[in-house]
């Protein structure tokens, strides 16, 4: 599906307010009739400084103008761009002032909701989508660490031993419903299916409340992580 | 017998030297051998902590949650039950409302525990935020020659304050990756002084990045945890657009620079060669002197 | 990997009040980490267990912890090895740094 | 026969001069024509030499030569040191080397085991730096030698900077034997610095479009170097240098000698030894040197060739370096390893593998890398006749005998007993005894240093002095003792272990006074390469791959 049919599912004719300027949206549309902040990526395009920089200018548009509407994070973006000069300039702060924007915006009482639409990879994910009170993703999104080949290159684990181990070990594997059973997405979308909808209930039902370790638990994805979470919590209380 | 560099230490005898002595507390200490799940079934070795020690202790008599990561397990890279700890003991300090050191060595995420540990930095950032919304202090200490990378070193630019030491190195993509990407040409990834020009705790420090540049010494690195364990920085709108403003200018200022160099002396360094070879009291002295 | 456990006999060692384990080392290249624990139930004897990424190793690795439990009273202990190949040398060095901390009243 | 012509080289060699005359301008060749050059100057079946070794290369001629084709190259026969370059490899994969000999093929063994595996790679010997330099006086004269240096005037004289290495032993015997001398140059200027080679011993000289190839070879960074390699070197300097009172020495460029340049003004300045041990160095300008010299333990230090980064250093330290009139550093091989054969009262150095007779290499069969200057140092120099007190002292231990001489070099082997990876240093038979590789050296098997030679063996575990050993049986089991747990090392007998101890052949740290609980690397003078260029006053430079600051 294309960026713009995308988009008109989510949020129909008001899709028309959104801008779309080196391929990172931005803008104000509305989605079951309530105005919602967007920011997003598209076309799986790479994020750097500027970037995010552009984003979090939209999220203090949003605080400062906007007062408490919900912010849609869209996330189609294979990941922070490698670049040296961007490394220079320092780009975990532009990272991380994004996600104080959108704490900003948190405290000041925005429900902040993401769908991953396409790619979703490493430091682009973290560096605003995973940070929603709720994440979604489409059944059609690459949602996770690196694919496959890619592990297989960096850690000179075999593709095949890896596939393998992704059966009973689905950190391994790649993609949104391996990511739903470790916690990281709360539901996984199938596209075509009253998008708008469905984006209007998870905004309607989102809390601040960060659920992923006991989700990944239920889920089995994450076996261990809640558990040590909680853990911590109960021995640091004694 | 001189002190040994910080960079040299192990986490464990990071705890030992930056906790006040024998007020370290450990939580799920290794004999519990809660060890990740993953590394057994890909043939390689456990580690009794899974490479990250935490607790509580105090620090100059002031309480804190301490954790220090090791660099030689995996990379000091981040998995499920490495970075469980990690959200557990900053989920505890933002309860508790106290601080939280975070002695940072890592690559990011463990890519052998593929996209757990990643979810599991998501959740620490989360954290983090907690942390900073009661005014629980979180600071990174990014003083080893792994640095902060990937998720590790977006995570710390989240944090209230980052104390860095020259050997300290903060970014997200490492100059290997980089270098793949870009070619030779663009990042020589075997030039270490290009390396560190491009993500050391100096630049870091001229840029506005960390709240203060310490000596490679435990003591040193003490001092700089205990001068900013009651600094926070609240996220609230003033914050932000100060911040937002201060980026952008950057990015006009130093945007089309591609040598580290140019930006030392933009920001004022008149002796490039002389404040590289400084420590870290006396460049902080030039650096300030220059600029005002 | 390869896994194994083997049991030497040892002078007892006395076993310091204020600590109840000692960890020494670090799992890297080259590198291993020793837990030493109490094993209060056979107090002449020190139980090894050995977990290594490099294998085909075994007859030094046992000639190296028998030497150890000759030379010093580790009796009543149980000493677990995480190794990713480290030197003989490497291995005696940090199980005598466990030892040290043990008996040391640092942490 | 009177009318046998007695003049054909020097007839040759003025029609190759000739035939270069349209490419050159005087003797200087533009760059772009170096291929032409290289085309009209060699012929069918030449004896080539082609300059570099570990250090410095003529890289721009290698490459350059490299791109001729088969039929411009035929039937050659290479004499060179070293072979590193992969355009030194082309050659071989063209099959136009009818013959090569050669001292050292460090970073190309790999590719030199696969080319003898197929049957490209025809070895004469593999020799030592000083042998095969010999060999260019006698049956290997070069016709043609391809060299470089720092910069050549408009006449064709030469400066050689930091690095002469082995450039004057390349040119002599090729210019006065009616050879042709070709260089490459960095840059071509008015005026000299000072003139190394005299113009009249070179032919042509092209300015290089970039600078010479150089490596930091020397340059050990103290950050890597680990707590048993300090424990070693204090076993080293208790049980050796402060025993026999060493003097003059030469080190290898492991970590394990730079562990021992880093104790001295620590460890060494406890024991007393300042003044006493360590004055006079056959060494390059090591950067880990730095802080002996400038704590005022080093008199003298000639070396064979330069570092890269030490250049203003060595030149402000004209007492402790060779310099020349230019004040800048100044080095030869040749005369390097001379001093290195008969001045020194030690040679200590690692090795890759060591059998149970003392015999050592660096060859496996996947890997032929060569000897260097290691044993023109690692031996015995028979024709020594000045004593020292190390000397007699190292003398008076080993096996004596109406025709024995009174002294003996100390010739050391320093080696951890695994190296990484766990692969065992101490084997049965070395790799180099393979019937594969010996056969390629007509039947001699590659050995670095013999166990005759070799006086001390240091490891984690102790010393073993074979010299003192009375039979092969006994230099066996000295070395199994301190083998530590590799399969040689666990074959050893307590018993045997035990007389040795006793009779002092194996020393173990504590018969020699030193405490394992001290080997910590916070006893190095410098923990890392800041540390040296603070040491430095700021005169060392680093390349950039040693800095992380």
């Amino acid at each position: 599906m294309n960026t713009s049919d995308l988009l008109q599912q989510f949020f129909g004719a008001s899709a028309s307010r959104l801008t779309i300027t080196d391929k990172l949206l931005t803008g104000y549309a509305s989605v079951d009739g309530a105005e919602v902040c967007v920011l997003g990526t598209v076309d799986g395009t790479y994020i750097n400084d500027s970037g995010a920089l552009h984003l979090a200018a939209q999220v203090i548009d949003c605080v400062k103008t906007r007062p408490g509407i919900p912010i849609v994070m869209l996330v189609d973006s294979a990941g922070q761009e490698p670049n040296r000069t961007a490394e220079m300039l320092g780009l975990p702060v532009y990272f991380g002032h994004l996600l104080t924007c959108l704490e900003v915006a948190r405290q000041s009482g925005h429900k902040l909701v993401t769908v991953a639409t396409g790619k979703a990879i490493a430091g682009a994910f973290i560096c605003y989508g995973m940070f929603a009170d709720a994440i979604y993703a489409l059944d059609s999104a690459s949602v996770g660490l690196m694919p496959v080949e890619a592990m297989s290159a960096v850690t000179k684990i075999p593709v095949a031993t890896l596939e393998e181990l992704s059966k009973s070990l689905p950190a391994l594997e790649f993609g949104a419903a391996p990511f739903a059973l470790l916690g990281g997405v709360k539901e996984v979308w199938p596209v075509d299916a009253g998008l708008e909808s469905k984006l209007s209930a998870a905004i309607a039902e989102a809390t601040t409340e960060d659920t992923r370790a006991q989700l990944g638990k239920e889920r089995g994805g994450r076996p261990q992580a809640y558990d040590v979470q909680q853990r911590v919590l109960a021995e640091s209380a004694r | 017998m001189s002190q040994t560099p910080y960079h040299e230490l192990k986490a464990r005898e990071r705890i030992a030297a930056i906790a006040d002595a024998g007020s370290f507390n450990e939580i799920i200490p290794p004999p519990e051998r809660v060890m990740s799940m993953y590394l057994p079934k890909l043939g390689i070795p456990v580690a009794f902590d899974d490479g990250l020690a935490i607790g509580s202790a105090t620090i100059g008599g002031k309480r804190v949650y301490l954790a220090a990561q090791a660099g030689q397990f995996v990379g000091g890279s981040v998995g499920e039950v490495h970075s469980a700890k990690l959200v557990g003991l900053l989920k505890a300090a933002a309860r508790d409302k106290i601080p939280c050191v975070l002695l940072i060595e890592s690559g990011g995420v463990r890519l052998h525990e593929g996209s757990s540990g990643e979810i599991g930095i998501a959740e620490a950032i989360r954290a983090i935020f907690a942390c900073r919304s009661v005014g629980a202090t979180t600071i990174a200490v990014i003083g080893s020659d792994i640095g902060a990378y990937g998720g590790m070193g977006i995570l710390s630019a989240c944090c209230d304050c980052r104390i860095m030491t020259e050997h300290g190195r903060l970014g997200i993509s490492g100059p290997i990756v980089i270098e793949k990407w870009m070619g030779k040409e663009a990042y020589d990834s075997s030039d270490r002084a290009l390396v560190w020009k491009t993500s050391g705790g100096k630049t870091r420090y001229i840029l506005g990045d960390v709240e203060t540049l310490v000596n490679d010494s435990t003591s040193a690195v003490k001092q700089g945890i205990i001068s900013v364990l009651t600094k926070s920085a609240k996220p609230d709108l003033p914050l932000a657009e100060t911040q937002q403003a201060k980026l952008q200018a950057r990015l006009d200022q130093f945007g089309k620079m591609t040598d580290p160099d140019e930006i030392w002396m933009a920001s004022g360094v008149t002796d490039v060669t002389t404040a590289t070879l400084d420590e870290a009291e006396d460049f902080i002295k030039a650096f300030t002197r220059k600029t005002s | 990997m390869e896994a194994f456990q083997q049991s030497y006999s040892s002078k007892t060692l006395i076993w310091p009040k204020s600590r109840s384990w000692a960890l020494a080392g670090v799992v890297g290249s080259g590198n291993l980490e020793v837990l030493i624990e109490p094993n209060p139930a056979s107090p002449e004897e020190v139980a090894y267990s050995v977990e290594t990424s490099i294998p085909d190793f075994k007859d030094s690795w046992l000639a190296a912890l028998n030497d150890f439990a000759s030379h010093y009273a580790i009796g009543g202990s149980k000493i677990t090895i995480h190794d990713q190949g480290a030197a003989p040398v490497v291995i005696k060095m940090r199980l005598r740094q466990a030892l040290d901390l043990l008996v040391s009243n640092t942490q | 026969m009177p009318d046998t012509p007695r003049d054909t080289r020097r007839i040759n060699k003025t029609a190759r001069i000739k035939r270069a005359s349209t490419l050159a301008q005087g003797k200087i060749v533009h760059h772009e024509k170096t291929a032409d050059l290289l085309r009209a100057i060699i012929e069918k079946g030449d004896i080539l030499c082609m300059e570099g070794d570990n250090q410095k290369q003529a890289d721009f001629l290698a490459t350059q030569l490299a791109s001729l084709d088969a039929g411009d190259l035929r039937d050659l026969h290479l004499v060179m040191s070293c072979i590193t370059l992969p355009s030194h490899i082309e050659l071989f994969k063209k099959g136009v080397v009818r013959q090569v000999d050669f001292c050292y093929a460090g970073p190309q063994g790999n590719e030199v085991a696969e080319l003898l595996a197929d049957g490209k790679f025809p070895i004469g010997a593999i020799h030592t730096y000083n042998e095969l330099y010999a060999r260019y006086y006698m049956d290997l004269t070069p016709r043609v030698a391809l060299i470089a240096a720092a910069q050549a005037d408009r006449n064709g004289n030469l400066f050689l900077a930091a690095n002469t290495e082995e450039t004057p032993a390349i040119v002599e015997p090729t210019a006065f034997y009616d050879g042709v001398v070709i260089a490459q140059v960095n840059q071509i200027v008015d005026t000299l610095p000072r003139i190394d080679i005299p113009s009249d011993q070179v032919d042509f000289v092209v300015e290089a479009p970039y600078p010479m190839h150089l490596t930091a070879l020397f340059t050990r960074d103290p950050a890597a170097i680990t707590d048993v390699q300090v424990l070693m070197a204090m076993i080293a300097i208790r049980g050796i240098y402060e025993k026999y009172q060493v003097e003059s020495l030469n080190h290898g460029v492991g970590f394990n000698t730079a562990a021992i340049e880093l104790l001295l003004p620590t460890y060494g300045e406890e024991l007393g030894l300042k003044g006493k041990i360590c004055k006079y160095w056959m060494v390059n300008p090591l950067p880990t040197m730095i802080p002996a010299i400038e704590s005022g333990w080093v008199d003298t230090v000639f070396s064979v060739g330069g570092e890269v980064g030490m250049e203003r250093y060595t030149a402000a330290r004209p007492d402790i370096y060779f310099t020349g009139r230019d004040g800048s550093f100044h080095s030869n091989r040749p005369m390097g390893q001379l001093a290195g054969h008969y001045a020194i009262d030690m040679f200590i150095g690692a090795s890759l593998q060591i059998d149970i007779h003392g015999n050592s290499s660096t060859v496996s069969k996947s890997r032929i890398t060569g000897f260097g200057g290691a044993p023109n140092m690692g031996c015995q120099p028979t024709g020594r006749r000045h004593p020292s007190k190390a000397w007699l002292k190292a003398g008076s231990e080993a096996n004596p005998g109406p025709g024995a001489l009174p002294g003996r070099k100390l010739v050391v082997q320093m080696v951890e007993t695994f190296q990484t990876g766990r692969v065992p240093t101490f084997v049965e038979s070395l790799d180099a005894q393979d019937p594969s590789i010996k056969a390629a050296m007509q039947g001699v098997a590659p050995v670095m240093i013999y166990g005759d030679d070799v006086t001390h063996v240091v490891t984690e575990e102790g010393i073993a002095n074979l010299a003192a050993c009375r039979s092969n049986e006994e230099r066996t089991a000295a070395i199994r003792g301190v083998a530590g747990y590799t399969p040689v090392g666990l074959k050893r007998s307590a018993a045997d272990t035990l007389a040795l101890r006793e009779r002092g052949i194996i020393q173990l740290p504590e018969d020699i006074g030193v405490s394992p609980a001290r080997a910590n690397r916070s006893l190095l003078a410098a923990q890392e390469i800041k540390d040296l260029v603070r040491w430095s006053g700021g005169l060392y430079d680093p390349p950039a791959k040693f800095v992380d600051w």
